[in-house]
């Protein structure tokens, strides 16, 4: 008899109709907008808020992404809002009183080449000064942690050691997100779905900076609103055309899949970038896993099939005794990526409006990092210090936060 | 995985192209003139319709040719 | 820039090798319905040009348009891409197909620009026969291969398992594969663990 | 023993023995481990995952939810469906409780793909796809046809009549004229697992498994990549139970499912049946069991329902009292009628299998008269037809077939999710033990979307993928809700439509084909030459030569050390090349690369460094000019092939109008760097005729020559800061001249390098290595090379960039030298720089960079470091600290040229210059 899953509590949230004004509207009920809300009350106090979702709630990316929890990051910016990340999620279960499955198994990062070494090297020992656990493995100590991978030295691409960060997890992504959904729901925010936001009203203009939305218009109706946060994941673009914002953002599919359910064989998380393909086994026992983006922009929520078929070479390969693990579901989201692979998170030329996308293929991790940092940048006016960094403008200065090279597979 | 049509060589799948994002983005006739704004809208802001898209693609595996393509980015269908 | 040629030789010859040397005993085994054979030391250019016309006299046949080959015994161009053909022999040395290709062009076309490059040892050459040539191809290649679609005179650049390819079509069981000589060991253990079904 | 004679096309002249949960039992040839267990009286196969119920066969093919096996031999293969597994002499399996197990050896069975073209394709050989495969073939289509049963025919049984004939000959006679047809492809035990753009489809076809002696070499498995210009979806439909207490027993299956075990595998699966149905279709297979020697009862709540109802009446409960393997033993009527029984069939009417047409977003509709969703919008480039898109009469399915459209038929299937009952024990997804409980559960606590009640109760989520199951649970969460069903739709279906081993799906990409490898033309020699290898990119490259007893630093130090002091050599082989011609490559360089190209004279070389058009160094190396029109271009090893993309899409998509071509010439030419003060003996005597001195032959220039009438390029460029010639040969003549160069260089002791002493050679003059020194983040700037960045040129890729405010930040980091103030003390490559400190702050610790590259130098006698530090460049002299293990290592900041900073050396010696 497999483990059981947990019992969900027995309201999680209404479904109101919407107000005619709130004082904070966010746009996108995923991860990231419902951990905002959550933090906008608790955090703030501020409850008059909607949260706008234009189909199921957390059906977007949050419903579809790998669960990979991590803090690891190279760069110092990037890697003080993830482990502020990842701390929340050490005690996200006790703050929601909802079972999310939070596992905190390790994360290998491995590498393949002797750059792959350098960049380990690199990446562990930026992490140890942060203050982030991180550890550079032998082959050996790879298969001590996970005795299913291939270490032997006549693989195409041998495993030269990986690196390791012991606090990484997974959790299950649903419950996180309900969870979320149904402490907001309790503080008495509205979380409005099947509510797709259609424009803005708007006041003043960008050119003199007195810009401001004063309102959503959605397919329910118009909306007023005090302060507008926007948190629509691979739709950003989309959103910011709607208010002549120009940003660098490309949507792209991005695949995952799950195989049958199967005894564990899988204790960790195993990524690699240069056999790419990136592997966890889930709670009730499916082996969870991704690969890259496909190339070209698209808003399908599919991708090709030769990716998929790609990762599974690469998963055979990596672990032999996958060979008859069974392909199950494969599928696809939405994802906004940025030229330097970073999130675009603060404020617009609209004095009301935040910004918060471009996480690509990795911001579930930061969902409650990102939640509480976007409520009290929202809250206070100003971007709080762990997202300052990530600007709109550092396109413009040049200060950009390249997490491309350095930081492996980026989920 | 999607049979693009290469003007030069025809129809080939997917995997003999290489993307190359939004078409008709001319490089500035004189970067030194341009703000640090106007050069960063070049050098990194492109559109990212949901719907039309008139963008390049590389036949890479092929003739190597670059051409421009009209393509759906929900539906991912090539106009023709 | 090119200096005196030197007489006196220091040790023996400066043999060629060809990049399958050393696969002829694995190739030999293989059944009749499947037939391998490296092809080395052809001759190679990468012609540019504007104007197909040029070459014709080299080649024997005017230049072929895309997805095809022509020419002869002795010189056979392959279409690559809009403005280039690629120009093989079997028969003339490198030097020669390279100074035939610049002077053909050149006095047929004084005006027209001509580039041409020396490419006969980036690619090599595998010849593939027999009743099941087809069928190897087709467990890596994803154009249509029926002889319908692909027969004599066909030519496509495109992919085999994971390498790029010239694939020339000679007759309805017999092709001609150029790959990129770094490509040409995978190649070669990729089409024999292809034909294992028909050992 | 439930097999019954005159039925099934097994062959019961042969016995096959097989292994069940450790018990012996015999089955026939044509078998599925399925019918081989049921006709061996075995109907419980195992237990569910959540709540440990007995669990038996429900239905005869891949929609089965609750037969799951595990094969132990021949190869362990975890979670099968006893129904799709082929029975053969000597097959283990056991029951599984939801989670299979993974082999513990390495799967040894081949598997492959095949590409194949058609105009039309037809997935399904039922009636309606028999029929559009025969009329696409009249046509004088190439066909493909597949269907995921060992044999075509669909659900046409054998009791069915076409046109007066037994469906069976209608089947063996298109059957054959299909295979008469050279264009038509039949492909049986083949499952159309996915469906993409442009009518690609992908099939899984079973090859081996259900040969008695598979053949050695052929694959097992084989995923056909099939590019349509039609798809024809003939699928069929599937029967859905009603969901009713205790519905989970073994004993209870679909009704179509045992008339299915009944033709083909001649079991019986019950001799005390109960019906349980709303829809019509059930009462042919309870006339086929009644036939088969069953005691059959009908029960049908549908008012006049027809027949030999005998019970106007709903089945509400089920069980097995003094059944030992928990197999059901009775039925509860809701009047409270008690039926004995030994099956329980249940009929809630069809699915339509549209899986295959919704995954090219094929959008259903929901069809009230059926009681179903089916395929709305017709979709381009395909078709359904049949069962598959609702039509469920067999006439209807033949003209579907043939491509015209049937006439209505009346129907009006009542539509009975589920009974009254408990809902805790009304199982509606029997695998994931989800129950109508659950549902409710799901939509008191506030879920409105069928999405999220799939989630909230993992209902469609098991091996099946819901086949069954889904459609009710929107039903019964529409009846929850008070909305109608067709406001809710269904969850979305994703390939693959049944599970693909993961194995299939690399096919032949494992092992040494897993990606190719990229050689040279002098592999073969390094391979005996004893070379240790690295990967770069798809690139093996020799890494060093170690002699016996040597370890890496070793040998290092030796190859090492030789150049420095007498003369080696390098495959420098792997270098990327490209011709650039035309009378515009000058500008065209010149727009590339940070310096000016087109002042360089023929017969001279320079280095140049190029940048993205955000400023950052994307790629560095020498570039030759030929003559006036024409330059050789070389890159970095990993930077050919971008680097080509990149001046082609420059070329193409922005500067069209110069008269520039493009050609690789990677593999044309390989180049050997023949490096250290002994190299011009050796380039001397291997082309005497070519004056080798200085004033004739300076750096930076180059010449050809012929040797033995080969013709080589020499060219005087050094990476090392040694006196060095690099010869260059065609890839034909690599390998000899690469033997006469250490034929003559042996009385110099020419010694043969690989990239680890490359590379320590350059670090020690301090030359960077793209993508090791820098990281996407370095200009050109950064790296202490402005000298190669123009000032006269008003505009090149990335110029722009510079005068961003972040390339003036003071604090950039700029690459330096780092030596240990332990000299004999070696920096681990990408380790940290702090500020100068004897105990680290509590993190975050500020850093001020890392180092990029280290090593140990002969030339120098002691450790040295290559490091990207903030500020770098004022930092010189300056002591910094580098945690290493724990310790803090203290440095001294230096330039980044260590070794003959002057430059003395790159002549020769002073005697021969
Ligand atoms: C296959 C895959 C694997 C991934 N793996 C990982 C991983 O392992 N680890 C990790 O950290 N991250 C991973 N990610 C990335 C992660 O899922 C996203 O970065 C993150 O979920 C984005 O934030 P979100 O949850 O708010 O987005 P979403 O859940 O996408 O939320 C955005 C919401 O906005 C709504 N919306 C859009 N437009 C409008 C509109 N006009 N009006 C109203 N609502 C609108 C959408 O419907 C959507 O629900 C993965 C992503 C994918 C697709
Ligand atoms: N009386 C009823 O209510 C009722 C209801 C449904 C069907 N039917 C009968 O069933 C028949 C339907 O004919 P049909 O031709 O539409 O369907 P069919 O069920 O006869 O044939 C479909 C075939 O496709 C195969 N298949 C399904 N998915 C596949 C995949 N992904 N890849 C490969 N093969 C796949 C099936 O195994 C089957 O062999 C008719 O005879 C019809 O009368 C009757
Ligand atoms: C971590 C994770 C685990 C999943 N496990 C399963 C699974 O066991 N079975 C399954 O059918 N789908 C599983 N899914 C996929 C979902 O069914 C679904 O495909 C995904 O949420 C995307 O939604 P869509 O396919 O409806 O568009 C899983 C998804 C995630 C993100
Ligand atoms: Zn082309």
């Amino acid at each position: 008899m497999a483990e059981q899953l947990p019992e969900h509590p027995d309201f999680l949230w209404r479904t109101p109709e919407p107000k005619k004004s709130y004082d904070v509207v966010i746009v996108g009920g995923g991860g990231h907008g419902l951990a905002t809300a959550h933090y906008l009350a608790k955090n703030h106090g501020i409850t008059n808020v909607a949260v706008v979702e234009k189909g199921w709630l957390a059906g977007g990316n949050m419903a579809r992404n790998t669960t990979l929890i991590r803090s690891n990051y190279l760069w110092d910016e990037s890697a003080a809002i993830y482990e502020h990340s990842l701390t929340l999620w050490e005690g996200l279960e006790e703050d929601l009183g909802y079972p999310i499955l939070f596992s905190q198994r390790g994360v290998l990062n491995l590498a393949h080449t002797e750059q792959d070494v350098r960049d380990s090297v690199r990446r562990v020992e930026a992490n140890k000064l942060n203050g982030i656990d991180a550890e550079w493995l032998g082959p050996d100590e790879v298969a001590k942690i996970c005795p299913i991978v291939n270490v032997s030295a006549d693989i195409r691409y041998p495993v030269h050691g990986a690196t390791y960060q012991a606090r990484a997890g997974i959790a299950k992504h649903d419950y996180v997100a309900w969870g979320f959904a149904r402490r907001a729901d309790e503080a008495g925010i509205d979380l409005i779905q099947d509510c797709e936001v259609t424009g803005f009203t708007t006041d003043g203009s960008p050119d003199d900076g007195t810009a401001r939305v004063t309102g959503v218009r959605t397919t329910k109706g118009d909306i007023a609103c005090g302060r507008v946060a926007l948190c629509a994941a691979g739709h950003s673009s989309v959103l910011l055309d709607m208010l002549g914002v120009p940003a660098p953002l490309q949507s792209h599919p991005l695949q995952a899949l799950v195989s049958e359910l199967l005894e564990p064989v899988h204790p960790t998380i195993v990524m690699s970038n240069a056999v790419h393909v990136y592997v966890s086994q889930a709670h009730k026992g499916e082996l969870v896993m991704g690969a890259g983006v496909d190339s070209y922009n698209g808003y399908g929520q599919r991708g090709a099939f030769h990716i998929i078929e790609r990762q599974m070479a690469a998963a055979v390969e990596l672990f032999p005794v996958f060979a008859r693990a069974h392909l199950l579901r494969s599928w696809g989201g939405i994802v906004d990526v940025t030229p330097d692979a970073s999130p675009i998170v603060g404020h617009t030329p609209y004095e009301n409006v935040y910004l918060n996308c471009g996480w690509g293929t990795g911001g579930f991790k930061a969902t409650p990092g990102i939640g509480w940092c976007l409520a009290d940048t929202v809250a206070n006016g100003r971007p709080h210090p762990y997202v300052a960094p990530f600007a709109l403008d550092r396109f413009v200065t040049g200060a950009l936060v390249d997490e491309h090279g350095a930081a492996a597979v980026a989920h | 995985m999607q049979l693009i049509h290469c003007p030069w060589c025809g129809p080939r799948e997917e995997v003999e192209f290489h993307y190359g994002g939004q078409a008709g983005v001319a490089y500035p006739a004189d970067p030194a003139v341009l703000s640090d704004e106007e050069w960063a809208r070049y050098v990194f802001v492109r559109d990212n319709p949901k719907g039309r898209f008139e963008e390049r693609w590389s036949h890479s595996a092929g003739c190597r040719r670059w051409f421009t393509a009209v393509r759906d980015t929900v539906t991912y269908r090539f106009e023709r | 820039m090119v200096s005196r040629v030197s007489g006196d030789v220091v040790t023996d010859v400066l043999r060629p090798a060809g990049a399958l040397d050393g696969w002829a005993g694995r190739f030999a085994a293989l059944p009749d319905s499947v037939t391998l054979l490296a092809e080395p030391f052809h001759a190679m250019v990468d012609v540019r040009t504007a104007d197909p016309a040029a070459l014709e006299r080299l080649v024997g046949a005017p230049l072929p348009g895309p997805n095809a080959w022509s020419g002869g015994e002795r010189v056979t161009a392959i279409w690559l891409g809009p403005d280039e053909w690629l120009l093989t022999s079997p028969f003339l040395s490198p030097a020669e197909l390279e100074g035939a290709a610049r002077e053909t062009g050149a006095a047929a076309l004084p005006d027209a620009r001509l580039a041409v490059v020396d490419v006969s040892a980036q690619r090599t050459t595998v010849r593939l026969r027999g009743a099941h040539a087809r069928d190897v191809l087709e467990t890596g290649c994803a154009i249509d291969l029926l002889p319908r679609s692909f027969g004599a005179g066909s030519a496509a650049v495109t992919l085999l398992g994971q390498s790029g390819v010239v694939l020339l079509g000679l007759g309805p069981s017999d092709y001609r594969i150029l790959v990129r000589s770094s490509f040409a060991a995978y190649l070669a253990e990729w089409l024999l663990d292809a034909a294992s079904e028909w050992r | 023993m439930s097999r019954v004679d005159g039925y099934g096309r097994i062959d019961r002249s042969r016995t096959l023995t097989f292994t069940f949960d450790g018990e012996q039992y015999a089955g026939h040839p044509g078998d599925t481990l399925a019918s081989a267990l049921l006709a061996n009286g075995v109907r419980r196969v195992g237990t569910s995952v959540k709540l440990d119920r007995p669990r038996g066969i429900t239905a005869a093919w891949s929609e089965d939810p609750t037969g799951l096996v595990q094969v132990e031999e021949p190869f362990p293969e975890p979670m099968l469906l006893a129904t799709t597994v082929d029975l053969v002499d000597g097959l283990v399996a056991r029951g599984l409780g939801g989670r299979g197990r993974l082999a513990e050896v390495p799967d040894t069975a081949r598997y492959d793909r095949r590409y194949t073209h058609c105009e039309t394709l037809v997935i399904g050989a039922g009636p309606a796809g028999l029929l559009a495969a025969r009329t696409a073939a009249r046509r004088g289509d190439r066909v493909v046809l597949v269907d995921d049963r060992p044999a075509a025919g669909g659900s046409l049984l054998g009791t069915e009549r076409i046109c007066g004939r037994s469906a069976f000959d209608f089947v063996a006679d298109t059957v054959a004229e299909l295979r008469a047809d050279p264009d038509v492809r039949i492909l049986p035990r083949t499952t159309a697992f996915g469906h993409y753009d442009d009518g690609f489809v992908l099939a899984l076809e079973r090859r081996t498994d259900h040969l008695a002696q598979p053949p050695r070499d052929v694959s097992r498995q084989r995923v056909w990549r099939i590019r349509a210009g039609h798809v024809v979806v003939a699928t069929g439909a599937h029967e859905r139970p009603i969901v009713v207490e205790d519905n989970d027993r073994p004993g209870i299956m679909l009704a179509a499912s045992a008339r299915d075990l009944l033709h083909r595998y001649g079991v019986l699966v019950g001799r005390e049946i109960v019906v349980f149905t709303t829809d019509d279709a059930a009462y042919d297979a309870a006339a086929d069991l009644e036939r088969a020697g069953a005691r059959v009862t009908v029960v049908d709540p549908r008012p006049g329902a027809g027949g030999s109802a005998t019970h106007h009446a709903r089945v509400v409960g089920t069980s097995a009292t003094g059944s030992e393997d928990g197999a059901v033993t009775a039925v509860t009527l809701d009047d409270g009628t008690v039926l004995p029984c030994d099956a329980l069939l249940l009929s809630g009417g069809w699915n339509p299998t549209a899986h295959l047409f919704s995954h090219v977003r094929g959008a259903l509709r929901y069809d009230a008269e059926l009681g179903a969703f089916r395929p709305g919008e017709p979709l381009d480039g395909g078709t359904v037809v049949g069962a598959a898109n609702g039509t469920f009469d067999l006439a209807g399915c033949l003209a579907e077939g043939r491509g015209e459209t049937p006439e209505p038929v009346a129907r009006r299937t009542h539509v009975l999710w589920r009974t009254e009952g408990e809902p805790a024990r009304q199982f509606v997804d029997l695998q994931r033990d989800s129950t109508v409980a659950d549902i409710a559960r799901a939509v008191a606590s506030g879920m409105r979307s069928v999405e999220h009640v799939k989630r909230y109760t993992t209902i469609g989520t098991a091996h099946d993928q819901g086949k069954t199951s889904g459609v009710i649970a929107s039903g019964i969460t529409a009846e929850l809700l008070g909305v109608p069903v067709e406001s809710l739709g269904t969850t979305t279906f994703r390939p693959p439509y049944t599970p693909v081993a993961f194995a299939a799906l690399a096919g032949r990409q494992r092992g040494r084909l897993y990606d190719p490898e990229r050689t040279t033309a002098l592999h073969a020699w390094h391979v005996e030459a004893g070379a240790v290898f690295e990967d770069v990119g798809q690139w093996k490259r020799a890494r060093y030569y170690p002699r016996p007893g040597e370890d890496m630093e070793a040998a290092v130090l030796r190859e090492c050390a030789a150049a420095r002091t007498g003369v080696g050599i390098l495959d420098g082989s792997t270098l990327g090349k490209i011709d650039v011609q035309g009378p515009d490559a000058g500008v065209l360089l010149d727009r590339i690369y940070t310096n000016m190209m087109s002042s360089l004279k023929p017969g001279r070389v320079r280095y140049g460094v190029m940048c993205g058009v955000d400023g950052m160094v994307i790629d560095d190396g020498t570039v030759l000019r030929i003559d006036d029109e024409r330059f050789l271009v070389y890159t970095t090893t990993g930077g050919a092939a971008p680097i080509l993309d990149h001046l082609e899409e420059w070329l193409q998509t922005e500067w069209p109008e110069l008269r520039v071509s493009l050609t690789s010439v990677t593999e044309q030419w390989a180049t050997f760097p023949v490096v250290g003060p002994r190299s011009r003996d050796v380039i001397g005597a291997f082309a005497p005729h070519v004056d080798v001195s200085n004033a004739a032959f300076p750096f930076m220039s180059w010449l050809d020559t012929e040797v033995d009438g080969v013709p080589v390029r020499l060219a005087r460029i050094s990476f090392s800061g040694e006196l060095a010639w690099e010869v260059s040969v065609d890839g034909w003549h690599a390998a000899a001249v690469w033997r006469r160069l250490l034929d003559l260089g042996a009385p110099h002791g020419i010694t043969p390098y690989g990239t680890e002493t490359m590379h320590v050679l350059r670090a020690e003059k301090g030359y960077p290595i793209i993508g090791q020194d820098t990281d996407g983040t370095v200009t050109p700037q950064d790296l202490g090379t402005e000298w190669a960045v123009s000032k006269k040129k008003p505009d090149f890729v990335g110029r722009r960039s510079f005068a961003r405010p972040a390339n003036l930040d003071p604090l950039r980091k700029q690459l330096v030298g780092l030596l240990p103030v332990d000299p004999d003390l070696k920096l681990p490559e990408g380790s940290q720089i702090v500020e100068l400190t004897d105990a680290l702050p509590p993190p975050p610790v500020p850093m001020l960079g890392h180092v990029t590259s280290s090593y140990r130098s002969a030339a120098l006698g002691r450790t040295f470091a290559l490091a990207l530090v903030k500020g770098g460049h004022a930092r010189i002299g300056e002591r910094l600290t580098v945690p290493v293990d724990g310790a803090l290592v203290p440095v001294e900041v230096t330039g980044s040229v260590l070794f003959d900073p002057e430059g003395t050396r790159r002549d020769g010696e002073p005697s021969v210059r």
